[in-house]
């Protein structure tokens, strides 16, 4: 399977992403922002990190680059875009995922260690994950409080849009266990035809039993099934 | 011609920040403040004699850039 | 303009000094040059306090590739792989705006490391507030914690470990020291030593504001009720631009374009030009037009003194310009040739097709002054604490108040704001003794640890010297780690001050004996002094960062307990030191006495043979005896695992105060497989090491035989209180 | 009575997310633009029916909590 990992300036968890799709056999690309063509791939990334700085609204300024243009055309002709942490709210800057990430609750960067739900397992990111399964993912982020309209949250319950929520490790979906103040602990979403997902933790750190754990390697394996 | 442009959150969105800063403020012992809300203020130079024109352009900025419409409103003046 | 008495001491010059100065020129300086030799000569940049005393420090080494001198320190790690780090103050700013003080002090640390050929791969911190109750201490906490992470979490670069505390002595001024560690390949590490004639002169990076002027000065300057005007001087960062130098630099660096390069730091163009022209013993042409301003009409004396960030000094091989500053181009960074290399071993500055300024470069770098200031020795306290003179207390409610004060307490709420992971090559994050950090894509990894004991150093700076080295040398080998070498920020009062020197002369002897016995050089490091407020010096506080090497990564050991029933083993002899203990100060505020005595022989026996018993995988946890003593240590085993710990009634010193809470050094609690005993005991005693059993681990209750038990879980509770109630 | 509060960075102040907006305003082909500054904006209520006082109040929470006074610039108007 081909992937291309997006490189804007400020990136920096684009290494990170490339390392884990590698060790899952993924034949994977850099794309540099200002790169106005996308090689062929069935899976983009936009990667985490501070494009821009993060600054105006994070995500914003990266959301109008040159190679975005490519990555919206790809996406509409089905073309899987997986966006982590920044990459999430990049996507939502562009318009690809509706909703958008605010500050955390308490205003504070935030990385830990956090559990999510998979409430979705029968997508193309996530079918080799079962139903409710807990993981335990590292978050590490400043606005990554999720919100949207009532409209779209109906939306995303009703089409079962919503791939991860923050849970304790009972699987509670509590505000204890809500580490940012996301809208009913959403972690993650997918757009209403399924072939992007935005979430803000970071399988990609999780695919190493040294480093972490391995509760990453089957969002990866799911899109090579 | 010189604009000024302020953004602020949309009402029904929750506005953490503005929350803790009201909260510091009571806590500082401000007990009259009634409330606070938080925004973002730009100030926009144009190179453009024409004001509607001008206007225009700062909108499009606006628009295109430096508000995301779903979460926030805009308020554009002119300073001079 | 005329140079009046009035210019001359507000850039910090004293009256000989400005007669020095015009003797090495040979005529008076003009305002521009006069600026340019306060930059240098100023504490920070010259050294002139602590040259003589910094000279007595071991630096050499079979691992040493690079000793102090250079923008940071190198060593060797095996293969082609060497670590490069260093640590840096930013005291002074971050007291005045705690952001972006913090924020700075991590992008300055940063460039030392990039420059020179490495990429960063960790970075700690050493932050000091004053006491918890003084109205300055939460803004500064909250500002300075934010900053850090605000710099490092956008650069990428993960903060993996560091030490936060508090006392009253910082209530003025706070300490922020900033370290970073990164791996370059042995063969492709850059210098910033200049070399031929004629070469380009570039300039990269941000463009030049008046940001910062004089902060160097400011940072040789004590604190009085003026130092509200000297704000201006405050510099913000820009992590983001950094982020892309790096990427830029390191790209450049991939081929052998560069003959030298150098940070702009602290007295930006001008040190930076001056380092890398004096170190070649040759001249620099500057051709001030050319900088890249950020703002209109800024004059030669502020480009000179400006301390904006996120810039650097190339001198480039011939012909690779275009090269160059395509990469820079790509990265959206000004890029400018402003000068070349000259053979008149001057600094020479042109504006507007004149010569502004000319200065000997000698004049600026090796004739700066050199100070042998006056110290006087501390002498020894014979006052000790009887125990019985004190007010009785429960075992319990001591441990309770140490562990929930706000120096033990648990610092999860400040790095939880630092990204710990990114880059994916942390194996140990904070909250053990020390951090672990895979090199990228090798199966070895390498630990560090910054540690300082100021209550220690105050008392008796000779011994203070030494345990610091000594606790930072243990911290790295609980983890498994072999010690190579270390970095040092000596933060320290007023040098003019008799006792100050005194104290920084002891502590560095100090660090100089330890560091020798265990072979465990210096090879970086910073010295800032006129720390304090209106004559009240903070206590001596140098801060060691060591860097040990695991060769072979297998399960990264920590300080948690790891399963029921094992057994606990001390290792090192446990006298009851109680003066200067964390015990006597949170339950008595006493600070009297004698800080405990530090063996180095036991010290270097009882680590290294650590070491053997853990490449022979018979440790299954370990952490060292430090402020607290044994009991605070055995509870933060239990904290981070959830598991308890059954401890007997020692056998032969009687007085549980004393054992629990004494702080003895070259100790380390180490937790075994039952079924190792026999093993690990036999290596212990081949090896004339002192130890004993002190019990095990059980499920769910931190025990003293008859004495306490408490759910460990409480525990946590205890510990996790503060921050979060702060 | 309702306060606005404009607070700017100082004129040598680094703005380096001025500067990032700017050029990608420039890169979206806004060539007219000539200069932009970020800042922030706060819209304060306070229950206070005497305007000296109200304004020393919003002043006071300017100082202490809301400005950053080493680096940054405020403005305090009635809106009403
Ligand atoms: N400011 C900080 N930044 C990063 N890590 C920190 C900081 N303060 C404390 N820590 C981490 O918290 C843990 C406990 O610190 P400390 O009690 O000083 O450890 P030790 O006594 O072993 O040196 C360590 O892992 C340390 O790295
Ligand atoms: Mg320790």
């Amino acid at each position: 399977m081909k992937s291309s990992v997006i490189v804007f300036p400020g990136s920096n968890c684009d290494r990170d992403i490339a390392v884990a799709l590698e060790k899952m056999q993924f034949k994977n690309q850099m794309v540099w922002h200002k790169d106005t063509k996308l090689p062929k791939s069935d899976l983009i990334v936009i990667p985490g990190g501070f494009s821009y700085g993060d600054y105006l609204r994070s995500g914003a300024i990266a959301g109008k680059s040159l190679i975005i243009d490519e990555v919206i055309k790809a996406a509409n002709s089905g073309c899987l875009v997986l966006g982590i942490c920044n990459g999430f709210q990049i996507l939502t800057e562009t318009g690809l995922l509706k909703g958008t990430l605010l500050r955390n609750k308490n205003l504070k960067f935030i990385n830990k260690d956090v559990q999510i739900k998979t409430l979705n397992n029968e997508t193309k990111f996530t079918n080799k994950y079962k139903k409710d399964q807990i993981l335990k993912i590292n978050i590490a982020h400043n606005e990554g409080n999720f919100f949207t309209d009532t409209k779209h949250l109906d939306e995303l319950k009703k089409e079962n849009l919503i791939a991860f929520k923050y849970c304790d490790e009972n699987g509670n979906e509590n505000q204890e266990a809500n580490p940012n103040g996301s809208l009913e602990n959403i972690a993650g979403i997918l757009n209403a035809k399924k072939n992007i997902l935005g979430m803000m933790p970071h399988p990609e750190r999780m695919v190493d039993d040294i480093i972490s754990n391995e509760d990453g390697i089957n969002l990866f394996s799911s899109l090579l099934n | 011609m010189k604009f000024s442009v302020t953004v602020t959150l949309k009402k029904d969105v929750l506005d953490p920040q503005g929350k803790v800063v009201e909260n510091t403020l009571v806590n500082m012992g401000m007990n009259n403040l009634k409330s606070i809300r938080q925004g973002k203020h730009f100030e926009i130079e144009v190179d453009e004699n024409d004001q509607k024109n001008a206007e225009k352009k700062v909108d499009e900025m606006c628009k295109k850039l430096l508000v995301n419409l779903i979460i926030e409103d805009y308020k554009i003046n002119k300073i001079s | 303009m005329k140079i009046t008495e009035q210019i001359i001491d507000k850039h910090g010059l004293k009256p000989e000094e400005y007669q020095s100065i015009k003797k090495l020129l040979k005529r008076e300086p003009n305002l521009l040059e006069l600026g340019i030799f306060s930059a240098m000569w100023n504490e920070h940049c010259s050294y002139k306090s602590s040259r003589i005393h910094l000279k007595k420090l071991p630096t050499k080494g079979k691992q040493v590739i690079q000793g102090p001198g250079e923008n940071a320190g190198v060593i060797d790690i095996g293969d082609d792989d060497a670590i490069v780090f260093k640590i840096e103050s930013h005291n002074h700013p971050s007291y005045i705006e705690p952001y972006q003080g913090a924020a700075t002090g991590v992008g300055g640390i940063l460039r030392d490391v990039f420059t020179m050929g490495a990429r960063p791969i960790a970075l700690l911190n050493s932050i000091h507030f004053g006491d918890p109750k003084h109205p300055k201490t939460k803004s500064l906490l909250n500002g300075v914690v934010s900053g850090i992470g605000g710099y490092g979490n956008c650069i990428g670069i993960p903060t993996v470990a560091g030490e936060t505390k508090f006392n009253e002595t910082y209530n003025e001024n706070i300490l922020v020291n900033a370290m970073a560690v990164g791996h370059a390949k042995k063969n492709k590490i850059f210098y910033s030593k200049a070399k031929g004639l004629n070469k380009s002169v570039v300039y990269v990076g941000s463009k030049t504001g008046r940001d910062g002027i004089h902060g160097a000065s400011m940072a040789s300057a004590e604190f009085d009720e003026n130092s509200e005007e000297k704000k201006p001087t405050v510099q913000v960062g820009d992590p983001f631009t950094e982020k892309l130098l790096m990427e830029a630099c390191l790209e450049l660096m991939k081929d052998n374009s560069i003959i030298s390069i150098q940070d702009m730091g602290a007295a930006g163009l001008t040190s930076s030009s001056v380092e890398m022209a004096s170190k070649g013993s040759l001249g620099l042409e500057l051709e001030l037009n050319k900088v890249p301003c950020r703002e209109d009409n800024m004059t030669p004396y502020e480009m000179m003194l400006s301390e904006s960030q996120e810039r650097m000094l190339i001198i480039l091989e011939d012909g690779k310009e275009k090269k160059a500053k395509k990469i820079f181009d790509k990265w959206d960074l000004d890029f400018v040739v402003i000068g070349k290399t000259t053979n008149t071993n001057k600094l020479t500055l042109k504006f507007n097709n004149k010569v502004v300024g000319e200065i000997p470069i000698e004049a600026l770098a090796s004739k700066a002054p050199i100070y042998s200031r006056k110290w006087i020795k501390k002498k020894p306290c014979k006052n000790t604490i009887e125990l019985k003179n004190l007010k009785k207390i429960k075992i319990e409610d001591a441990l309770i108040k140490i562990l929930s004060s706000p120096n033990h307490s648990n610092k999860t709420w400040v790095t939880n704001q630092y990204d710990q992971m990114v880059m994916c090559d942390t194996v140990q994050r904070s909250g053990s003794d020390a951090a672990i950090i895979r090199i990228h894509n090798k199966d070895k990894a390498i630990a560090v640890s910054v540690d300082s004991s100021a209550n220690y150093c105050k008392s008796y700076p000779l011994t203070g010297g030494k345990q610091i080295v000594c606790e930072n040398w243990r911290n790295l080998i609980t983890v498994g780690a072999k010690p190579l070498a270390i970095t040092n920020c000596l933060n320290f009062g007023n040098p003019e001050n008799q006792e100050v020197m005194g104290e920084f002369a002891e502590c560095l002897e100090g660090i100089k004996e330890a560091c020798e016995f265990l072979n465990y050089p210096v090879v970086s490091g910073n010295v800032s002094f006129y720390n304090g407020t209106n004559k009240k010096n903070i206590f001596p506080t140098p801060v060691i960062g060591g860097v040990g090497l695991i060769k072979k990564l297998s399960k990264p050991l920590n300080h948690s307990f790891k399963e029921t029933n094992s057994s606990l083993l001390l290792i090192g002899k446990t006298f009851g030191h109680l003066e200067q203990s964390c015990f006597l100060k949170e339950n008595y505020s006493i600070d009297e006495g004698m800080p405990p005595e530090i063996n180095l022989l036991n010290e270097k026996n009882n680590g290294e043979n650590l070491l053997k018993l853990i490449d022979k995988n018979l440790i299954l946890s370990s952490h060292d005896v430090s402020s607290g003593g044994l009991i605070t240590a055995l509870s933060e085993m239990s904290i981070s695992s959830g598991y308890g710990a059954k401890i007997l009634k020692p056998k032969k010193l009687t007085n549980l105060i004393k054992y629990l809470f004494g702080e003895d050094q070259a100790r380390y609690i180490i937790e075994i497989k039952k079924n190792n005993s026999t093993k690990v005991e036999k290596i212990l005693k081949d090896n004339d090491i002192y130890y004993e059993n002190i019990g095990y681990t059980q499920r769910d209750f931190f025990e003293i035989e008859s004495e306490l038990k408490i759910n460990v879980k409480d525990l946590f509770k205890i510990n996790n209180e503060w921050y979060n109630t702060y």
